[in-house]
């Protein structure tokens, strides 16, 4: 009786291991540990957490951006620079266009609607061509339309100088500073500040707000025909479901969440990045919330919560760590090196089908 | 049989990782550099100082590597242990031109060998005109450390690009 | 990357007539990316207002610079595992080769030589890795080679950045930084640089043309012409058609398939090392990170495909590809007075063509699928007259 | 060489099940050198199964090997792989193309066998960089396709190939192996044209005199009278009849294929009280459908209102094909007019908007979200087709989902089809094969439809839920008057539950009889046109 009782004990701590995946529970254990060390290396605690808690703000909706297309069996959305670059769009309109303080913020959300429309349905069309090979595509798509937009950012008739170059007063600067228009501006809403430690309330209800909303789609009928489309596309084109237009609207969604997301990052870093910036922007996202649990054609809001507070955690948490530790700045590495193996765990596993 | 061919194979795999092998050794002797520097400075040895000639150009690899004048100092690199160089001597101004093949033995060691050439013409010892190069210990001031920038490391995409299209 | 199993069905065969005119149409369908390349060159030139001496002299550089490399991308794909974006571990391999061999100061071919020796068994370790991952990620090989690549180049950082100099000894302080571990952004190859170009070079009309790399390109071409010859060839190939056939043959699949990776990575390896000798500096944390891209895009302009690819698409795309760098930056800042315009295009052109070129082998696979409905369609008909 | 008397091949008691499923039991036969033995039966006869068997396939170990004994000139064997099979002598040519399109035939027949050439590079290498002769190959092939009496250019690639001579490049690299002694043909002129098949059997006698056996499975009789020296007939995981081929004819076989002897099949009377002239519900001319495996071309069919109709015949003739073009799912052609008004192809919307629903033969592929719910599988199609089992808000802006209402409607079919699970939310994967065609037929029946499709409703599921999916059809049909076609590889079920059986042989419908028709007679028209 005994030894059938700790059999199962065993069993049920190897499925839970199972279920967890061992390499998220590895990256858990380290950011745990990173935390109990944190005061003895004499880090302070709380600017930690509230560094963690902001960084998840900036890069929350960003990951929230891959639920849509991972629902929708598209992959996970390494054309993510797409939304950006309709974000990018929004946000320099709306400075262009003379907004400022928090309106530009909303300006810049609707003025990158329209273009995350239409990016997000041709990006859609083209997925909905080129089934089972989305991930690589979508890749290089993004690719190229950054580097086609470096090109758009020198040449479009942007006039504004606070985002022109000084010098030749033409042509958009790699870095525009925010401040005076929407630095902050959800940062700073309802801020609860305690000492050093520090909400960013704002911020999080807009995150909440985001993230709601995908949560109520997913519950009314079009969004479960999205869940049903990701999860057996054969069943749901046999329930009579249009497959096509379901994973287009996947992809738009998932574009123009991808315009916010990165809206909702500069107001929290004060910057817009242009040029080259958003190149590599995808592959965080993708790490997170693969880290947060998510599987390339299953993924929860929940995951995207948990992968973020736990990529971002790692970010803010190893660099003051690890050089009080042992004097070396491995963080970067370290990052690399966590990202890129979930990406490729993720990547590996076989019980998620033949989408790729 | 299978066994057989499996030992025979492996016999010719290990000839072929000690050829390998051999190959890197003598790529260690024949390409080891060294960067030679000429001094034609006065030279002091036990006692004796030895005057230096007006100039010496210096060939090697019938390329001229330095003219040096009383005081000046020139580089070269060279690979291999067996140096030759080819110089050019002139005493005085307007004097006529000298020529002295040398061929001297490098140092495996040595990284930077200074030859004071001078000394070396006087036809004194090695240990009087051979001397081992140690660079200063420079305050490098560059900014080296700080190698990632960018959220992945994956900065230098447009640097990689420059660097493919070249010069 | 295994087409879809044969079924015995009896309409497949009759599908073999195809009208000239349709012909004509097909060569220049499967030829539209080295099609485009040509026009774009051929605006650009006169444009870029570069003389043809200047242009002939670079174009021939930077062959010898970057064939090599470019060469490695094709076994993989005749072992159907796509476009190898993995050919960067090679590179990285042989990075830490040079970086000791430029650390034990040894100078010149025989420098090469060295570095290449000893990338071979790290370039062979890296490739059984990543064979064995992209084993697990069938279907998927090319963004999972992808990812690998950026995945063991956070390893790549971690030996370089923190191991060398502290675990792993690095005496000179040319090559270490300063703060005593971790190699400097850039290396110098000044003492092998262009010395294998130099070898026998000879100076034709001003145009230099160095023979020994080419040679060495020639030799490796031979190889992999001989290579196709072998047995282990033939089993790629098959392997690359069709996975589940080549398996009931008694084909070990998987094995084949790590063996093309290692030698991508090998053949990749001593690539880079012929190609940073060219270049005669080394940037340690980022010459590698582009050479996949550069590599790939290149084969692509060349018309290959990603499943199909041939000696002569690597020198076409070599040619073109280059010619397109060249006179791009330079065309667009004389069009748009902007130069970093020029700049920006050709990064864009690059990319884009690797899209393209994707996209197409993308529909491709489903095209042939819907071929056999219309032959169903057309049978009917044929029935009710 | 123990025994001068001892068969090439014999086979003794071998019995084997598929979980506690028993598809062959004791089966005995025994095959000399040169000779022929015809295979024939029913799909499902066990024919497949014994020849997985005999060639070691890994299917049957890993489903808890077999009884019995193989054995191979009077010595037993056993087989772990095909690779053993093969170097024991036996050579086997699938249903299905085996072959790697872009090589030539010669480089396909003695695929992984080619004849090398020893070299520096391969002393260090290994064997595998022995380069290529070439010309060998082209001579080893060539002397196969020879002793097979036809002629394939060995240089084409198989790409350019008509299917015939695909065919003959899989047997020639049987034939190329120096231990061949025992060939297995499974439905080798099934892809056929007259004339080559007339060559292949040509080719079989040719090899037959060369001293090596065939064993020849096919659905064409007539084939087997003209080519074998032995038929052997199975039935239901038995062999029935071991018999001289020149003792037999055509029916005779027929009959051993399909019949119960006559007096033991009761075919359940049906209700003839519908004898009202019915009209016609579902008019289907000209029907093509694009389906691998089921091609159907040139289909006509007319479904009476409120029948069971069944449709048979054997596998790969295209009696899938049928609903799946009709709902669909595979490229389709022709019309479909459904109660007088025509329904679009290629649209599986249209379809289920205009009542019709389908229980696909595909369960885990199409039937069924495998990683979601019961309650999800059993209620998305009328959630999304009728906008059952949702609450509207905004004016019917946000159509959200009704947990509630599903979860009543899946309790429901739970208990009526006894559909054994941990709840109503355990994911369908986690169900057994009987329960998830439960919950298949519960999602059509949530359609409330006035038309249903079932394709192949018991596949692979146990005798007892078998029973209660064909009362729960035939329930729904006599209930609620829904007109039910239903697609079988088993003529008997057919015959238990349906008015009428359409059989489809060649892709075309070859004849319509009704439910008590003797079983041989649905037997020669299963064969009749089999192409």
């Amino acid at each position: 009786m005994e030894e059938t009782k700790t059999l199962t004990l065993k069993d049920r701590i190897r499925g839970f291991i199972d279920s967890f995946g061992v390499p998220r529970l590895i990256i858990a254990a380290f950011l745990l540990a990173l935390f109990i060390l944190a005061p003895f290396v004499g880090a302070d605690l709380p600017t930690q957490i509230s560094n963690t808690i902001n960084r998840f703000c900036w890069n929350g909706i960003l990951v929230l951006a891959m639920v849509p297309m991972v629902h929708s069996g598209c992959g996970l959305n390494f054309g993510l620079p797409l939304g950006i670059i309709s974000g990018l769009l929004g946000a320099t309109l709306s400075i262009e266009l003379g907004f400022t303080g928090a309106i530009s913020f909303f300006a810049a959300i609707v003025i990158a609607t329209p273009f995350a429309l239409i990016l997000g349905s041709v990006y859609g069309w083209l997925l909905n061509k080129i089934k089972g090979g989305e991930m690589m595509i979508a890749t290089y798509v993004g690719f190229s339309s950054v580097s086609f937009m470096c090109m758009m950012w020198l040449l479009l008739p942007y006039h504004s100088p606070n985002m022109v170059w000084g010098l030749s007063g033409k042509g958009l600067r790699t870095t525009i500073s925010l401040e005076g228009y929407y630095s902050q501006v959800l940062s700073n809403f309802l801020k609860i500040q305690i000492g050093n430690f520090s909400i960013p309330t704002g911020a999080l209800l807009f995150f909440a707000l985001m993230a709601f909303g995908i949560w109520a789609f997913l519950h009314t009928k079009t969004g479960t025909a999205m869940t049903a489309v990701g999860s057996n596309p054969a069943f749901a084109r046999a329930a009579g479901i249009n497959v096509d237009k379901i994973r287009m609207l996947s992809v738009v969604m998932s574009t123009w969440l991808g315009a916010v997301g990165i809206l909702a990052y500069e107001q929290g870093f004060g910057f817009i990045q242009l040029y080259m910036a958003p190149f590599y922007m995808a592959l965080p996202a993708v790490s997170a919330i693969l880290i947060g649990g998510a599987s390339v054609n299953k993924a929860t809001i929940t995951n995207v919560i948990i992968g973020t507070i736990l990529f971002q955690g790692i970010v803010t948490m190893t660099p003051t760590v690890m050089n009080n530790v042992i004097h070396m700045d491995m963080s970067e590495v370290i990052r690399i090196i966590v990202s890129q193996g979930m990406i490729l765990y993720a990547l590996t596993r076989k019980s998620e089908g033949s989408k790729g | 049989m299978k066994t057989k061919m499996t030992k025979r194979m492996l016999l010719f795999r290990c000839g072929t990782i000690l050829v390998l092998l051999l190959i890197a050794g003598l790529m260690f002797l024949i390409g080891r550099g060294h960067t030679v520097y000429f001094d034609n400075k006065k030279a002091e040895y036990n006692g004796q100082t030895i005057e230096t000639p007006y100039r010496i150009d210096v060939y090697v690899n019938d390329e001229r590597v330095g003219k040096l004048s009383s005081g000046d100092r020139g580089m070269a690199s060279w690979m291999g242990q067996n140096f030759k160089m080819r110089l050019e001597i002139t005493k005085e101004k307007g004097g006529k031109k000298q020529i002295a093949n040398v061929a001297l033995k490098l140092p495996y060691n040595m990284d930077g060998i200074i030859l004071n050439l001078p000394a070396m013409l006087a036809g004194l010892p090695e240990d009087a005109y051979l001397s081992e190069f140690i660079p200063a210990p420079v305050e490098v001031t560059e900014e080296d450390n700080e190698v990632v920038t960018d959220e992945f490391g994956l900065e230098g995409l447009e640097e990689g690009m420059e660097e493919s299209a070249g010069e | 990357m295994s087409g879809g199993r044969n079924t015995k069905t009896g309409v497949e065969g009759a599908a073999k007539k195809i009208s000239g005119g349709r012909r004509f149409l097909n060569f220049l369908g499967a030829n539209t990316v080295p099609i485009m390349f040509i026009i774009i060159c051929a605006i650009c030139i006169p444009i870029s207002g570069f003389s043809p001496a200047y242009l002939i002299n670079e174009i021939v550089t930077r062959m010898g610079r970057n064939t090599f490399l470019i060469l490695a991308l094709l076994i993989p794909i005749m072992a159907g595992m796509g476009l190898n974006f993995g050919m960067t571990l090679g590179a990285m391999a042989a990075e830490i080769g040079l970086i000791f061999v430029a650390d034990w100061q040894i100078y010149g071919i025989p420098g090469m030589v060295l570095a290449m020796i000893l990338s071979i068994p790290i370039s062979m370790l890296l490739g059984v890795v990543c064979g064995k991952i992209l084993n697990a990620a069938k279907g998927r090989e090319m963004v999972a080679s992808y990812i690998i690549s950026f995945f063991i180049n956070g390893i790549y950082q971690l030996i370089v950045l923190y191991m060398m100099g502290s675990i792993i000894p690095i005496k000179h302080t040319t090559v270490k930084l300063p703060r005593g571990y971790g190699i400097r952004n850039t290396v110098s190859l000044l003492n092998m640089r262009q010395k294998l170009d130099d070898l026998l070079a000879i100076n034709v009309k001003g145009v230099k043309i160095p023979v020994a790399t080419f040679i060495v390109i020639a030799i490796l071409c031979i190889f992999i012409v001989w290579f196709r010859k072998t047995k282990l060839g033939q089993d790629m190939r098959a392997v690359g058609q069709d996975m589940e056939v080549a398996r009931a043959a008694g084909i070990n699949v998987e094995r084949t398939r790590i063996i093309s990776i290692v030698m991508s990575t090998v053949i990749a390896g001593f690539g880079m090392i012929i190609y940073l000798q060219n270049m005669g500096n080394l940037s340690t944390y980022s010459s590698h990170s582009q050479i996949g891209m550069f590599a790939i895009a290149a084969l692509l302009v060349g018309g290959a495909s990603v499943d199909k690819a041939s000696i002569g698409n690597v020198f076409l795309g070599v040619m073109l590809f280059h010619l397109m760098f060249i006179v791009a930056p330079s065309a667009g800042a004389k069009i748009t007075g902007d130069s970093m315009i020029g700049e920006y295009f050709r990064v864009f052109v690059s990319y884009a063509v690797i899209t393209i070129a994707l996209i197409m082998y993308e529909t491709k696979k489903r095209r042939e699928k819907s071929q056999m409905a219309e032959l169903l369609a057309a049978e009917q008909e044929g029935e009710e007259v | 060489m123990s025994n001068e008397h001892a068969p090439l091949l014999e086979i003794r008691n071998i019995k084997k099940a598929f979980f506690g499923n028993q598809v062959l039991t004791d089966i005995n036969f025994k095959l000399e050198e040169g000779q022929v033995l015809g295979f024939c039966g029913e799909n499902g006869a066990g024919k497949s199964t014994l020849m997985k068997i005999l060639f070691g396939m890994d299917v049957i170990r890993e489903t808890g090997g077999y009884e019995g004994d193989i054995l191979i000139n009077g010595e037993k064997v056993t087989f772990n792989s095909p690779f053993d099979a093969i170097a024991a002598g036996i050579g086997m040519v699938h249903q299905e193309f085996s072959l790697i399109p872009g090589f030539t035939a010669a480089e396909n027949i003695l695929l992984n066998r080619e004849p090398q050439k020893k070299s520096v590079i391969s002393e260090v290498f290994g064997e595998r960089l022995n380069t290529l002769d070439r010309k060998e190959i082209g001579v080893r092939a060539d002397n196969a396709i020879d002793r097979m009496g036809v002629k394939i250019d060995s240089r084409m690639v198989i790409n350019d190939m008509p299917v015939g001579h695909k065919q003959f490049t899989e047997i020639a690299r049987e034939l190329s192996k120096d231990q061949l002694k025992l060939l297995i043909l499974d439905e080798p002129t099934a892809v056929l044209t007259e004339k080559e098949a007339e060559a292949l059997l040509d080719s079989i006698r040719g090899m037959a005199s060369r001293g090596i056996a065939v064993i020849f499975i096919t659905h064409r009789l007539h084939e087997i009278l003209s080519v074998c020296d032995n038929v052997v007939v199975m039935r239901d995981g038995f062999v029935v009849k071991d018999v001289p081929a020149k003792d037999t004819n055509i029916e005779e076989i027929t009959r051993w294929m399909v019949g119960r002897s006559v007096n033991n099949e009761a075919p359940e009377q049906k209700d003839q009280d519908k004898s009202a002239p019915q009209e016609t519900i579902m008019k289907i001319e000209k029907l093509w459908v694009d389906m691998p495996g089921e091609t159907v071309r040139n289909v006509n069919l007319e479904v009476k209102k409120g029948e069971i109709l069944g449709i048979g015949g054997l596998a790969g003739q295209g009696k899938l094909g049928i609903p799946n073009g009709v709902m669909g799912l595979y490229e389709a052609g022709g019309k479909v007019t459904f109660d007088g008004k025509e329904i679009p192809l290629n649209s599986p919307r249209k379809c289920l908007d205009a009542s019709l629903a389908f229980v696909s033969e595909d369960r885990r592929g199409v039937g069924l979200l495998l990683d979601e719910s019961l309650e999800w599988n059993i209620a998305f199609p009328a959630m999304q087709i009728q906008n059952k089992f949702l609450k509207n808000y905004l004016g019917g802006l946000i159509k959200w989902r009704d947990e509630k209402a599903i979860h009543e409607v899946t309790q429901k079919y739970i208990d009526e089809l006894q559909i054994r699970c941990t709840s109503s939310r355990q994911s369908a994967k986690e169900l057994s094969g009987g329960n998830q065609q439960k919950v298949c037929l519960a999602k059509a029946f949530a359609l409330e439809p006035k038309f249903l499709f079932v394709s192949e409703p018991t596949r692979g599921i146990d005798v007892g839920a078998k029973a209660l999916v064909l009362n729960a059809l035939k329930k729904f049909n006599r209930e609620s008057g829904v007109t039910v076609v239903m697609i079988s590889s088993e003529l008997e079920e057919l015959r238990q539950i349906c008015d009428r059986i359409a059989i489809v042989s060649g892709g075309k419908i070859a004849g319509i009889l009704p439910a008590s028709s003797p079983s041989e007679d649905f037997g020669m028209l299963m064969v009749s046109s089999v192409k």
